[in-house]
């Protein structure tokens, strides 16, 4: 593919390094986005629940989306295309809450990055609470 | 002559919604958030708005990659909130404004702004749990829905330029209205975080405590990033900033009166916040 | 670099492909319609073209009332044609650019047009059957396909000018796509005619020609009249031009050569013409 | 409701006198409408034959919606919020073209309605067919 001029500036740079969801991603993704976005329906969920194989194959998830999936690894998720809006109702099913996810995410314990979050709070400019 | 009254600003974490069911409101990890809302809702039950025009991003509940808008505006009669997956009960419904929505349509529309029109839209939890903090445990929602929802999922995004844009677009429009009714304006979502990936966890108070500062004297000051840029500073999902800026817009250049704000450190990944600003 | 090569315009009237399949081009009825494509099938073969970027407008295929966008730009690596409820023939797939779709979204946003963006999209008759005049009966379709719907259903429209503008934002984007691709641009539907009410059957040959006269050398003159005029001047479904004044703003600044022109009354319930414009 | 100053124009006049589909039409005939749209699916226009009835209270058509259905009346269709863009697949179901359309409309005979169409080029100025 040719280089893409509207990538060769700052906002493309940045889309790389945190790296954010755009087409690169969305496309890449939406097989397993397609199949978190259909978790708003209970019966899906238990569906999934019920036969995780034949339920990513329904939605024609990629090796790598399905391994991701198998693995429980939501890195792998994301470096898959997946977006965390539609990952978190995956999550859901999986009884993980967005603290679990970012202990998982960051590789820290549960409670490391609860403290880690509560930490946040040191760096309000002047004590600043309201 | 409609009366745009004042803008009501909050995030809208989902896990607000789970401290509300368990009753949490008091306990010390939620008493700093909820402290902000007893002056809102005083404030409100005064004030008595007829109709709130609620900018928000949807979360995979109503909008999928197939077709996703930049600007949605909601021109239904009745907005449901529905299951999102993980366990926030459903919602009571929204009673809409139709004949306003379609009013703000066409302005919009002639205004240049190329907004994708929804006669059926599905409303998540960036709209319920402003409306539960709102009015708790209210029988109905006293007040009527103006959705409209902004793209903080799919790059690219808009612009915060192109966000307070819209908004003054709104406002244009709302002046414009006929009617008499009170209107309330409302951005949700934010402030600092991040869900995903290695920084998971990210949050930057001076971010926030600048885009609190500058709201209501100044929100140009927020237009100076690019949404990319926004990103970096408040985390991938704190572009729901992006929300607040062109909520602000809708205020229009009425003198702003700050009734109540409030900020606390975390509310589940979150940096949260609530503002009241009350238009003269 | 990428080469805007010409603007491919046509009606696309759902009978046209009805006599493509009774195979009626010849007769009386039809002949003076089919005899536009010759020239423009020629043209083709020898200019080659890689991708096409086409602006038209969805019939209830793709879109419903419950998210109708004003622009929508696709952005999938397959679109499909389907069953659209009245007996035409499904025709064949469409491959996609996605990575030149993506290159336009963003540019496209980043110039304030507030599009939706289509991972998924079906196409209906308004891309068909241009490509299958043009290509009759390829065995797959020999170029690329971006598809550009502008709602022309639900009122408001966005306006000529609006309109020309977009075309002009996407000439911007094309131009600044670093690929090597051949790229032609087309518009369909039109001209004037109208379907609906006592006014059906209306057509106006007066102002289809002071379109046809325009579009090339002085588009502006198109930008006149808002939405609503234009249906009253063209027809309900007439105002289908939209598609066409998006594609000629999108042939940029470059000089352009007619290489076809063609105009002919009736073609079902329409005003029917093609032209073909080779930028130099 | 109060008067809409976006409606107090020239554009609002030619809507209401075209008319045009605009927030009143389409709010009005949504039902119509999603009645119409589903039958791009071969199956609903099977529904739809085998049982009008039934079909037309599944999508919840308003009383004045269903009488147009069952009068086969296409302006009191369109009186009823109906947008010609769904009703053409209706219209389909009933063997119905644009030109038959157009002959219901406007109380002409179909071959009358033809003549008018073939008429229209009597008017291209200067002969310009091309
Ligand atoms: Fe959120
Ligand atoms: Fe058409």
């Amino acid at each position: 593919m040719t280089p893409d001029p509207c990538y060769a500036d700052e906002s493309a740079a940045i889309r790389r390094t945190i790296p954010l969801f755009d087409g690169h991603r969305a496309a890449r993704g939406y097989a397993l986005n397609a199949m978190c976005f259909s978790f708003n329906d209970a019966a899906n969920r238990a569906a999934f629940r019920a036969d995780e194989d034949a339920y990513c194959a329904r939605f024609a998830l990629t090796e790598q989306q399905r391994k991701a999936v198998a693995d429980r690894d939501v890195l792998a998720m994301l470096e898959a295309g997946g977006n965390v809006y539609y990952l978190a109702k995956l999550a859901g099913i999986l009884g993980l809450g967005v603290q679990d996810l970012g202990a998982l995410q960051t590789g820290m314990s549960l409670d490391a990055f609860k403290a880690m979050l509560t930490a946040w709070a040191e760096k309000i400019p002047n004590g600043k609470h309201a | 002559m409609a009366q745009i009254i004042g803008g009501y600003f909050t995030s809208h974490v989902p896990g607000i919604g789970g401290a509300i069911v368990r009753g949490d409101q008091d306990t010390p990890y939620w008493k700093p958030f909820f402290d902000g809302f007893p002056p809102i809702r005083e404030w409100l039950a005064e004030a008595k708005p007829d109709v709130a025009v609620v900018f928000s991003n949807d979360h995979g509940l109503n909008f999928f990659l197939d077709k996703m808008p930049t600007f949605a505006v909601g021109a239904a009669a009745t907005y449901d909130n529905a299951d999102e997956g993980w366990g926030l009960p459903v919602y009571k419904s929204f009673t809409g404004h139709p004949a306003l929505s379609w009013h703000l349509i066409d302005a919009l529309v002639r205004d240049e702004f190329d907004i994708t029109t929804c006669q059926q839209m599905l409303v998540d939890h960036a709209v319920s749990i402003p409306f539960e903090l709102a009015w708790p445990g209210a029988e109905s929602w006293p007040i009527k829905l103006i959705p409209i929802a902004i793209n903080t999922v799919q790059y690219p995004l808009p612009s915060p330029k192109r966000c307070l844009a819209l908004g003054r677009a709104v406002n244009r429009a709302l002046q414009s209205w006929g009617g008499t009714e009170r209107i309330l304006v409302c951005g949700t979502g934010g402030l600092s975080h991040q869900l995903d990936g290695p920084r998971a966890g990210f949050m930057n108070p001076e971010y926030d405590m600048f885009c609190l500062d500058n709201l209501a004297a100044d929100p140009e000051a927020l237009t100076g990033h690019s949404a990319e840029q926004v990103a970096e500073l408040a985390g991938t999902q704190g572009v729901e900033i992006l929300n607040w800026i062109a909520a602000r817009g809708a205020l229009g250049d009425l003198p702003l009166t700050q009734i109540s704000r409030n900020y606390h450190i975390p509310i589940s990944n979150t940096a949260a916040a609530s503002l009241l600003l009350e238009a003269a």
